[in-house]
């Protein structure tokens, strides 16, 4: 063995300073920025809930107002670009109001979802035992009653209307996040990390909080932007029933309904809330695939 | 493990009881009964008897138990809306076209959603993932009652290659087949992209390829089994609620099968038909679970052997 | 040295590997040239950081890129350009030409198949071999790496498995490969001293029999000199010094050798305090200028400071970048 | 001490950032030497091996640790050497009570904690802290290094996120990471940087017990004497005791007190440091001394081994005379002791193995 | 088989008119023989009688039935059959049961169903064989024609098998000219052939057709219609432009003799003030509604009876008007200027397929906007089950309700009878109900037609108890190949109804 080294100008090495420290958040979005289809997801969801929420400046007429009877089923043009209704409504119009409706069912119904969801079945899957017992019978009677059903109870006991189509949406809407998440908290907390929480006295709700939830973002986003589409598709099946938003308040669901109807000839009708409907979701989804990646620190952006 | 089967085939019995309660409570705080008419009023006489026939005058407890205690002899009542045939007869008969395409659906859409969600994982941010994500996108928005119309307006009417609707012969089944499957695709399509990515970054992923596996191999074997507990989460319920029949697919292709069972017996008040469908799908979601915590176990050895925790 | 006439089995020309970040890169591997000769065994020893593990598993191609970004003048396996070849010629690649054991064998399997069944696919994916044959194969090897009981280890589960026993199974696992070199990532580090030594005496004899390069990556300077023939030393992503094996024990030339021999625990008896390298790590997002070990090194000066310093050849095998020596 | 340098003048000595000053939340101190800081009595391990699918299963029980009585005094460390699969990560997640035993107690500064429920094993959580052995894994995918460095603070309550955070950054310093590392993810490094990350977890709430799990497996050796310093300068000023379980025979002669060796789920063999490097009597003990690695290339042998059954049935026998101590009850293999504080797995002389 | 025709309800329970009408299975009409029926131009023909006469004091009618009838299995088709079905309903719990009091005024018709009275004092009787006599309560000059729904059941099968005859395929006894071949019984698709026993008029012209329940709904049968399948299409709005451009020949619309109108809670605010009713009534622009929302669906309806129906009163017509300016005077007089304090009502209707499930929901939300536009009154819109809305229809749950309603027999009798007191609303109009009741019996079909027209301007004008509003039609395309009496439009341009299923399938031929 040779010379031994001696005390060296270490001090140089840590007066560097030290560079600034970016939170977590501030990778994620970041990493969130570098995938384009995220980015374009996000923005058209954007447009869409900004012109929900201007409705009234961008079009040419209320909603329910029957201004151009005369031009009933009329089909796209300048003054009309997606064509009046079978009611002499401007179309454009309807979809932009319904944007108001179906994005308030979707996103409420997916909202209350990861909110009851998650926790439960965090819950259920991090202690098993009773507490799982009882769960997952909450879930089975949910996934049992089928939400037309409840609809049509509720409906015929309350009334219908908007706020009815909401809660079912959101009751009906949350087992499946909840199943997701129980499976996903089954097997992530064997796991060494959570154990060493444990090890640091972490209680069950911090464990669960802090390690458990944010390692199941994936399947929690999946089923935040698919119960999107479900609430929405609800409302659709539930205004074919009879017991959906009732007019003239335009809903996209109920306007694919109508639009049925007039498939054939009036093409118009049926496309153009189908578009709509289906652009949101894809929105959604491409924004959630994104927020997902980007929530994942072990995926990098390309 | 036929322990733990057994409890929880005794847990299956409480949700039944629980459920079959509150559907009774549900169906009958609706306002209306079976005979009360539909356009013009039944005379209050007339509705007396039948109610009195049917049991109907009788307090809602006893009622119940008389229903419940049928159900334990399998009697489960004759359906108001077809005399004549018992209510099992009813959906022994209406059943088998919604069980084989709803379950054909689900079993098509089901493998075409997986492979669709891995190439769409394999090809992150590449034009096949975005392909696949709008694929799955728009079999979950549309409708399916205009996936359905576009189905026959294209293959039938244009094309005028499949018959329009109808149950019968083989052909007849592969429009609503396609229209059963879109909705299993899609959701499959988004769950498996999203558990590949998770599965795709391990660390036993790149031991793999260093063993010199080839892709192929690592990916049908290996990541597709380390993916599969959120795809198993969703299959059963999924494949329940599709093979018992959508009202919507039903109708627009004129099957008959058991969905539009689903809502005439609200409809039209018929307590025996709709308990009896409630508890089928009761049995079935609970069973459902039941063997989605199996197959946990099955494909996950960390659950089945409780973890360290022994 | 064996065999230095013929075509080297590894050869690596001005590797680089850097991983982007959102604040500067992190510069993994920054210029590392090395030759591996068939039957030849290397140890790579060096700081905890310093670039070993990715260094081999960009020979492998196995770092996922992104994030990772590979260079390199020249990188070949089994005389393959692996940074153009095919998936299909790498598939043929890994696990025939080298095989690796990987650092931390508690990641490294899968956790829903049993040990055998991975053992198992590996020996089906290089021979075809009947199932049966494939796991008396397995078996054989279980036994070979010291695990008792190999019947029923072959049916559990990682998780059911110690450390020391998960790393044992790695290695078995890559030794069924029958590999033209074996690339050993801390292959021993869970192990009793009495398994590893078992195990060493085991990788030698395959050696021996097949004729397999050996890549013992490894901080246990023990096993350095029990197993390799010649040592390469990493610090900071680069090669500071590479020397026969004695040649390094007893002479090591570069200031940062001299350091870690130096923090070697003894075997004399006695708690006491050890000796380390004074300083830091460098922030391997921004590594210092001219010699990265100048800021730690008692000898360096302005030109450390400023310049890189050459590779100098110092005699046969015998290699070392360092300004004090040229 | 030699070495000196930056590590010595960090921040080594005192709490950062003051952090930890209101040390009041955890059970009483108690005075160095009353009552050992972790004390194992009886302490065994069965786990229940099922195999064979679902339906066709079969049990079979493994004894994966047994008997383990091990005493840990107030500032001292005890070093845990053995066999690979002789139960020593088991007996250290015992001691944790990650793993519930079998069999046995656990107590920790004399309180048996063997039955205690979250709520009552908190603050005992807090005094003892553990290094795992598998890093990866003990490191949540999600948390950048600061988090995860900091997150015992933030578990107890301590401080708030800033200062946490700059805390958290001084102790990835103190185990030989740049600060920069704080904000990066735990597949972003090296296996050594990964296990310093986790030493830092352990220590950064200065707990009075460390569990540590092959800490310094995969560091360099210039690294490890980094880590091994730090730790003997925190146990000299915070009495802080250490269950050191290692493979690395050097490192556990210049770091411990005593040492236990384990073989097949048991203590065979405990006494002082040095005593066991010298006068080891258990045939295991011996063979693992043997086996330690030799520093120089041209002593370079071919070795032969003892095969394990052999040594497992090469029990040593004990004349009367040698044990110093009450002989323990029953037959067969058992804890003996022999001259001062060394204990030996053995049978007495005419006692049938 | 022949042809494939959609029907339109795929529920149902017994194939058997006289056990359920509205909840029959598929559509017993085709092979039962009622006494009497109406060909396309709505003249009655009889069908099981052969002719009818009534006593002097206008209380007793005889009905003759034809020589050598039989059911389908051969056995001789009776008046003894004609009598149990009317029987059996009176004593067997049938839906219809109000039906024979409300429109034939059988005598001791409600006593019987009530159980106050035994059923042998009922006033029909069988008197041979071939005679039925049916005593009615007052004078019932309108008798024939509610006949039209009396169909006879087989009792000496029903004698064997009770009601369950009539949900089995292998018991049911045809009387009609087709007789039932199989039965689907999931929605009910039922398939027909010529019964060869049959002896009466109209013999069928098909071998066998099919008629499919689940083709009903424009939707689902355009595009069996397009591929071929089916041999009669109904069109809905969208699709009526289509096909007139492809089979604009083949295009048929008829008459269905039906009303939708507007009925209130004539007790409860705001609508116990006739001064607001009548502005409701103003400011409804008919001929804008159908010529734009409703276009080919419906034609207005100012009256309670559609055009063409005996009775139509055009005088009655003419007096609707749409005077928004009016009606806003109107409601200011009853305090609600501009719809200033007017309080938000809701119109409750109910949900229903065919054609009235077409017209109903454009034609609530126009009038909503309508309402909205001139009045400045906010009318939410409710859907509700069948049940439900006659629920609560009959208890005033609410007090606004669209309404439809389909002629049941062909005398203006039926449409004013469901506006009498206490019957399917809770109207309490005594002069109204005196003139109804009068003209019910008046055998003089002037003077009956006067005091109608008497009536209905009370209703509609003086007290604006309802307003009339549409008279839907339907629209529906034949496939090239059917050709026949039954697909010949009249002069009116209206083609035979489907509410005349006994002449519609006996008048259809198939290349
Ligand atoms: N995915 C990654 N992203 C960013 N940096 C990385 C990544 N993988 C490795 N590094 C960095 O590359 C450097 C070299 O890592 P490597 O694993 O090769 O070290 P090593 O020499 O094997 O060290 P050890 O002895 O500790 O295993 C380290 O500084 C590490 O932090
Ligand atoms: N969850 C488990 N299920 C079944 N057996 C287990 C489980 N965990 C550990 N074992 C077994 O217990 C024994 C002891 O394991 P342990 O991890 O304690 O060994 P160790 O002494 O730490 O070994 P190493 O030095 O290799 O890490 C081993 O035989 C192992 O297979
Ligand atoms: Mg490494
Ligand atoms: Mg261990």
């Amino acid at each position: 063995m040779t010379a031994e080294p001696n005390v060296a100008p270490a001090a140089a090495v840590l007066a560097k300073p030290a560079k600034r420290q970016r939170g977590p958040l501030w990778f994620a979005w970041r990493r969130f920025l570098a995938n384009r289809a995220a980015v374009v997801g996000g923005s058209v969801l954007g447009i869409i809930t900004l012109m929900a929420i201007f409705a009234p400046w961008i079009t040419p007429a209320g909603p329910t107002a029957q201004a151009f009877l005369t031009d009933a089923l009329a089909f796209p043009s300048a003054q009309h670009w997606m064509g009046v209704d079978d009611l002499g409504r401007d179309f454009f119009t309807r979809i932009v109001y319904g944007a108001r409706v179906s994005l308030t069912i979707g996103f409420s119904a997916a909202l209350f979802s990861v909110v009851i969801g998650i926790p439960l079945g965090a819950a259920a899957g991090f202690f098993g035992g009773r507490t799982d017992w009882v769960i997952m019978r909450v879930i089975e009677i949910f996934s049992v009653v089928p939400p037309l059903l409840a609809a049509m109870l509720l409906g015929a006991l309350t009334g219908g209307g908007f706020w009815m189509i909401v809660a079912i949406a959101a009751l009906f809407g949350w087992v499946q996040v909840c199943l997701l998440v129980r499976a996903q908290i089954k097997a992530f907390k064997e796991k060494e990390f959570v154990r060493a929480a444990q090890a640091l006295g972490a209680s069950p709700a911090y464990v669960i909080r802090v390690h458990l939830i944010p390692n199941s973002v994936s399947p929690i986003i999946i089923g935040f932007v698919l119960a999107i589409p479900l609430a929405m598709m609800l409302e659709a099946s539930l205004s074919f029933l009879g017991v959906g938003v009732p007019p003239p308040t335009p809903s996209w669901g109920q306007m694919i309904n109508n639009g049925m109807n007039f498939m054939y000839f009036y093409w118009h009708l049926a496309v153009f809330p189908t578009v709509a409907l289906a652009v949101t979701v894809l929105a959604t989804s491409l924004f959630g695939d994104g927020l997902r990646d980007a929530l994942d620190p072990t995926m990098k952006a390309r | 493990m036929t322990g733990y089967i057994l409890r929880r085939l005794l847990s299956v019995m409480v949700t039944f009881f629980v459920v079959s309660v509150i559907i009774f409570l549900m169906m009958h705080s609706i306002p209306g009964g079976p005979f009360d008419g539909g356009d013009m009023p039944v005379p209050e006489a007339v509705r007396q008897k039948l109610n009195a026939q049917y049991g109907l005058d009788q307090p809602l407890y006893v009622q119940y138990g008389r229903y419940m205690w049928g159900v334990l002899q399998f009697d489960f009542g004759v359906p108001f809306q077809s005399p004549g045939e018992t209510v099992l007869e009813l959906l022994g008969r209406a059943w088998v076209p919604s069980l084989v395409l709803g379950g054909l659906g689900v079993l098509i859409g089901v493998p075409l959603g997986i492979l669709l969600g891995m190439a769409a994982a394999l090809k992150r941010n590449s034009w096949i993932d975005y392909l696949a994500s709008t694929v799955a996108t728009l079999g979950l928005t549309i409708p399916v009652f205009v996936t359905s119309m576009l189905l026959i307006l294209v293959f039938s009417v244009w094309l005028g290659w499949l018959p329009s609707s109808g149950w019968g012969e083989p052909e007849r089944w592969i429009l609503p087949i396609a229209a059963y499957a879109t909705i299993p695709m899609a959701t499959y399509a988004r769950y498996m992209r999203s558990a590949m990515l998770d599965t795709l970054n391990k660390p036993f992923v790149t031991v793999l390829r260093a063993k010199g596996l080839s892709e192929r191999q690592i990916v049908f074997q290996h990541v597709m089994r380390n993916s599969s507990i959120p795809l198993v989460t969703v299959f059963l319920p999924m494949f329940i609620g599709t093979a018992t029949g959508s009202i919507f697919v039903e109708a627009m292709f004129r099957v008959p099968g058991l969905g539009s069972y689903f809502v005439s017996s609200i409809r039209t008040r018929d307590y025996p038909l709709e308990m009896a469908l409630m508890l089928m799908l009761t049995v079935m979601f609970c069973l459902a679970y039941l063997i989605s915590d199996i197959l946990y176990a099955w494909l996950n050895p960390r659950i089945r052997h409780g973890g360290k925790q022994e | 040295m064996k065999d230095t006439q013929a075509q080297p089995i590894v050869e690596i020309e001005d590797l680089r590997v850097t991983f982007p970040q959102a604040e500067g890169s992190v510069r993994a591997v920054r210029g590392v040239s090395l030759a591996l000769h068939p039957g030849e065994s290397l140890g790579v020893v060096g700081e905890s950081g310093s670039g070993k593990s990715v260094s081999w598993m960009a020979v492998m191609r196995l770092l996922r890129a992104p994030p990772a970004e590979v260079e390199a003048g020249r990188l070949r396996l089994a005389g393959i350009e692996v940074m153009q070849a095919r998936r299909e010629e790498l598939t043929e690649l890994r696990g025939r030409a080298a095989a690796m054991i990987f650092q931390d064998p508690m990641t490294a399997f899968d956790p829903v198949f049993t040990i055998g069944h991975q053992i198992i696919e590996t020996i089906r994916a290089h021979r075809a071999t009947s199932k049966r044959a494939a796991r008396a194969e397995a078996l054989d090897l279980l036994e070979r790496v010291e695990i008792r009981n190999a019947e029923a280890i072959l049916d559990s589960y990682p998780h059911q498995l110690s450390g020391g026993m998960l790393q044992r199974a790695m290695i078995a696992m890559a030794l069924s490969c029958r590999p033209q070199v074996l690339i050993a990532d801390e292959p021993t580090t869970a192990l009793d001293v009495t398994v590893q030594a078992q195990i060493l005496q085991l990788i030698k004899d395959l050696q021996d029999e097949m004729g397999m390069g050996l890549v013992m990556i490894t901080h246990d300077l023990g096993v350095v000199a029990e197993t390799v023939d010649r040592v390469v030393v990493m610090y900071g992503g680069k090669v500071m010094e590479e020397a026969p094996v004695v040649e390094l024990f007893e002479d090591p030339r570069h200031p940062y050798t001299r350091a870690l021999m130096v923090s070697i625990p003894g075997q004399e008896g006695g708690r006491r305090r050890l000796t380390e390298i004074p300083g830091a790590s460098p922030d391997p997002s921004d590594p210092p200028e001219g010699c990265p070990f100048h800021p730690r090194c008692t000898q360096a000066d302005a030109q450390c400071a400023a310049e890189e310093p050459p590779m100098a050849v110092l005699g046969p095998g015998r290699r070392a970048a360092c300004w004090r020596l040229t | 001490m030699r070495g000196g340098g930056a590590a010595d003048g960090g921040p080594r000595s005192g709490p950062p950032c003051g952090l930890l000053e209101a040390d009041v939340s955890g059970p009483d101190r108690i005075p160095p030497g009353a009552v050992p800081a972790l004390e194992l009595r009886g302490l065994g391990k069965r786990f229940h091996l099922r195999s064979g699918g679902i339906l066709r299963r079969r049990v079979t029980e493994l004894r994966a640790v047994a008997d383990v009585d091990l005493v840990l005094p107030r500032g001292g460390i005890l070093g845990l050497v053995g066999e690979s699969g002789s139960g020593k990560s088991t007996t250290g997640l015992m001691a944790l009570r990650l793993l519930e035993p079998s069999e046995g107690q656990i107590l920790i500064e004399g309180t048996d904690v063997t039955a205690l429920g979250h709520a009552a094993l908190k603050p005992w959580r807090r005094r003892v802290q553990v290094v795992f052995q598998d890093s990866y894994s003990a490191l949540d995918p999600m948390f950048t290094l600061a988090q995860v460095v900091a997150e015992p603070l933030r578990i107890h309550g301590i401080g708030d996120g800033a200062s946490r955070h700059r805390a958290a950054l001084d102790w990835l310093e103190r185990v030989g990471l740049h600060r920069s590392y704080g904000s990066r993810y735990a597949h972003e490094l090296s296996g050594g940087q990964r296990q310093r990350v986790a030493i830092a977890r352990a220590l950064i709430l200065e707990p009075a017990v460390l569990i540590a799990d092959e800490p310094t497996s995969a560091l360099d050796v210039s690294v490890k004497a980094q880590i091994i310093n730090l730790l003997q300068d925190l146990q000299a000023e915070m009495d802080l005791s250490i269950l050191f379980i290692s493979h690395d025979l050097s490192v556990v002669r210049s770091l411990c007190d005593r040492v236990a060796v384990m073989f097949s789920g048991r203590i065979v063999e405990e006494a002082p440091t040095e005593a066991i490097f010298t006068s080891a009597r258990h045939p295991y003990t011996r063979a693992l001394l043997d086996a330690i690695p030799v520093l120089d290339p041209r002593q370079r042998r071919r070795r032969t081994f003892r095969d394990r059954a052999e040594i497992a049935r090469d029990v040593p026998v004990l004349r009367r005379g040698e044990v110093t101590g009450p002989v323990p009850e029953g037959a067969g293999p058992r804890l003996m002791p022999i001259g001062p504080d060394h204990r030996v797995a053995a049978v007495l002389e005419g006692e049938a193995a | 088989q022949d042809a494939v025709f959609p029907g339109d309800s795929t529920s149902g329970t017994y194939f058997d008119y006289m056990k359920t009408v509205y909840a029959r299975a598929g559509n017993p009409e085709i092979s039962m023989l009622p006494l009497t029926s109406f060909d396309k131009e709505f003249e009655i023909v009889g069908l099981g009688a052969e002719s009818w006469e009534q006593s002097e004091d206008g209380l007793t009618w005889t009905f003759t039935l034809r020589e050598g009838l039989m059911f389908s299995d051969g056995h001789p088709l009776t008046a003894e059959d004609y009598v149990f079905a009317l029987q059996r309903a009176a004593t067997d719990g049938y839906d219809f049961a109000w039906y024979w009091d409300f429109a034939a005024g059988i005598e001791n018709w409600n006593a019987v169903v009530n159980g106050e009275a035994d059923v042998s004092t009922l006033g029909i009787e069988a008197v041979d064989d071939r005679t039925i006599s049916v005593t009615t309560a007052s004078p019932k000059p309108y008798l024939p024609s509610v006949v039209s729904l009396w169909y006879p059941v087989p009792k000496h099968v029903w004698d064997e098998h009770g009601d369950d005859y009539a949900v089995n395929v292998d018991t049911l006894v045809a009387s009609g000219a087709y007789m039932v071949e199989s039965w689907e019984k999931n929605d009910n698709t039922i398939t027909y052939v010529r019964n060869p026993n049959y002896t009466g008029p109209w013999p069928g012209e098909l071998d066998s057709f099919e008629v499919n329940q689940s083709l009903g709904q424009p939707e689902v049968g355009l595009p069996a219609f397009m591929a071929g399948e089916l041999g009669l299409a109904y069109l809905n709005r969208g699709q009526i432009p289509f096909m007139e451009e492809r089979m604009g020949d083949n295009i048929r619309r008829n008459a269905i003799f039906a009303v939708s109108y507007i009925s209130f809670d004539l007790d409860a605010p705001p609508f116990d003030d006739v001064n607001v009713r009548r502005a409701l009534a103003l400011a409804v622009d008919r001929e804008e509604m159908t010529s734009t929302v409703l276009a080919d669906l419906a034609i207005p309806g100012a009256s309670i009876l559609p055009p063409g129906y005996p009775g139509h009163n055009q005088a009655i017509v003419d007096q609707a008007v749409f005077d928004p300016e009016r009606a806003r005077e109107l409601l200011a007089e009853a305090g609600y200027p501009g719809g200033e304090g007017f309080p938000e009502v809701e119109i409750w209707y109910r949900d229903q397929g065919g054609y009235n499930g077409a017209i109903t929901a454009p034609m609530l939300q126009y009038l909503q906007a309508e309402y909205e536009e001139h009045l400045g009154i906010t009318m939410g819109i409710r859907v509700m089950p069948i049940q439900d809305w006659m629920q609560a229809l009959t208890e005033e749950t609410n007090n606004l309700f669209l309404s439809p309603y389909e002629y049941d027999y062909i005398d203006p009798s039926n449409f004013f009878g469901i506006f009498y007191g206490g019957g399917r609303h809770d109207h309490r109009l005594p002069e109204y109900d005196a003139l109804v009741e009068q003209a019910g019996s008046a055998s003089e079909w002037e003077e009956r037609l006067a005091l109608y027209e008497e009536a209905e301007q009370i209703l509609l004008y003086d007290n604006v108890s309802v307003i009339p509003l549409v008279h839907p039609i339907q629209t529906f395309v034949f496939a090239d190949g059917i050709s026949g009496e039954a697909t010949v439009p009249t002069e009116n341009g209206l083609s035979a109804s489907s509410r005349l299923t006994p002449y519609f399938y006996t008048h259809l031929t198939v290349e």
